[in-house]
């Protein structure tokens, strides 16, 4: 069972890749440690900060300490935009 | 209804245009804005990423906006996405209407929104290296504005 | 230098537009209006007078007035004269600026310049009749926001 | 010796001409009378209205009232634009 983070803007930098697969159910906190884990701090500080939204399966997020992933859930990471 | 279309491949503004010209014969005038890929700043190259389950439906949002705020016969919003090459286009707005003023105030705040609001990350490479552009300041108190 | 015209025959805007933003491939932006004979009004025709020693020269200093007010990389400001049919270009103005506000501003002032103040003549015919249209008040509205 | 005048926008339709030639020299009044004389009193009216300005040879003149036309020129009755 897992479901998909997308890292967009210059999160994929950070991250090496523009998405992962991850087990679930997962919560927010064990999110972070996870990309503590594989990734660079950098990347965990900033999703972890407030110019960094999510958006679970295309739907924004107002908080999102509260987000716990499930099965096929799709959750992404959005920098500041950058316009056109 | 409007025109409102993420494009990840090259497009004519002039084709485009025109056909939203000729699809509006009842407007007296049609205000256009077209962004194109900078020569001769020493920007090799431009790409925007998008987010497929946000930024189409986003760029509809403000074009439904526009719309409400806005008295249009017609709103065409074009927005490219991936790699483009100086003097390839960017994102093309236009907005026909009966009243002149209409049409200028439709075409420049759906600009202001889609530069500062629109789910696009940019990249750009100079000196054949990628770097991330940062939001512009310019672009809030251009959007502060309305 | 501006590319400033008076027409006695029919133009083609977008032929126009794409000429005017492939000679400007440094700028990033392109504002454009374009006026048409709105078609369904009820209008037949519409015909424009001008007066040669004024009008042409006055849409000249026009232009000198805007450039000096605004950055912009190039500036396009073509009018017809003479009998004009529904859906038929009557003026293109654009403005071609490495910022989106000169762009925007600088068309939309020279739009209201000429709309008031340039040495033009309307007549239309409806119902099978000449009519000649008197100033709007809005035209002095516009005006007067610069 | 002669000189021109020209009625542009709804002046063309009130003189029922978009010009003619005068005898010069040739005066402000005298030409109002001229006109009177020859075309309708609305013509005369309008003309001498603070509305219409007048171009001596494609230049703007601020006060018509003294205008004295020669030999050549050209003097063109301008009522207000109604833009493009």
């Amino acid at each position: 069972m897992s479901a998909k983070l997308v890292f967009l803007g210059r999160l994929e930098e950070l991250a090496g890749t523009d998405g992962i697969s991850v087990d679930v159910p997962l919560g927010w906190a064990a999110l972070l440690a996870h990309l503590e884990e594989h990734y660079t701090p950098d990347l965990v500080e900033t999703v972890a900060g407030v110019r960094v939204k999510v958006a679970l399966n295309g739907a924004l997020i107002a908080e999102k300490g509260g987000v716990v992933l499930a099965e096929g859930d799709e959750l992404a990471f959005l920098p500041p935009v950058s316009g056109g | 209804m409007s025109d409102v279309r993420l494009l990840t491949s090259g497009f004519d503004p002039a084709a485009e245009l025109s056909a939203f010209t000729a699809a509006h014969p009842q407007a007296g005038g049609i205000v256009s804005f077209l962004g194109q890929v900078r020569e001769g700043a020493g920007c090799e190259a431009l790409e925007l990423r998008h987010y497929d389950p946000l930024t189409l439906p986003a760029m509809q949002d403000l074009a439904t906006r526009v719309r409400g705020r806005w008295a249009l016969d017609g709103l065409l919003v074009i927005h490219r996405s991936g790699v483009m090459l100086p003097a390839e286009p960017i994102v093309l707005v236009a907005a026909a209407a009966r009243h002149r003023r209409d049409a200028f105030a439709a075409a420049d705040f759906a600009m202001d929104h889609l530069k500062s609001e629109s789910w696009f990350w940019k990249r750009e490479k100079t000196g054949g290296q990628w770097r991330w552009i940062e939001p512009r300041e310019q672009d809030f108190e251009d959007i502060a504005r309305w």
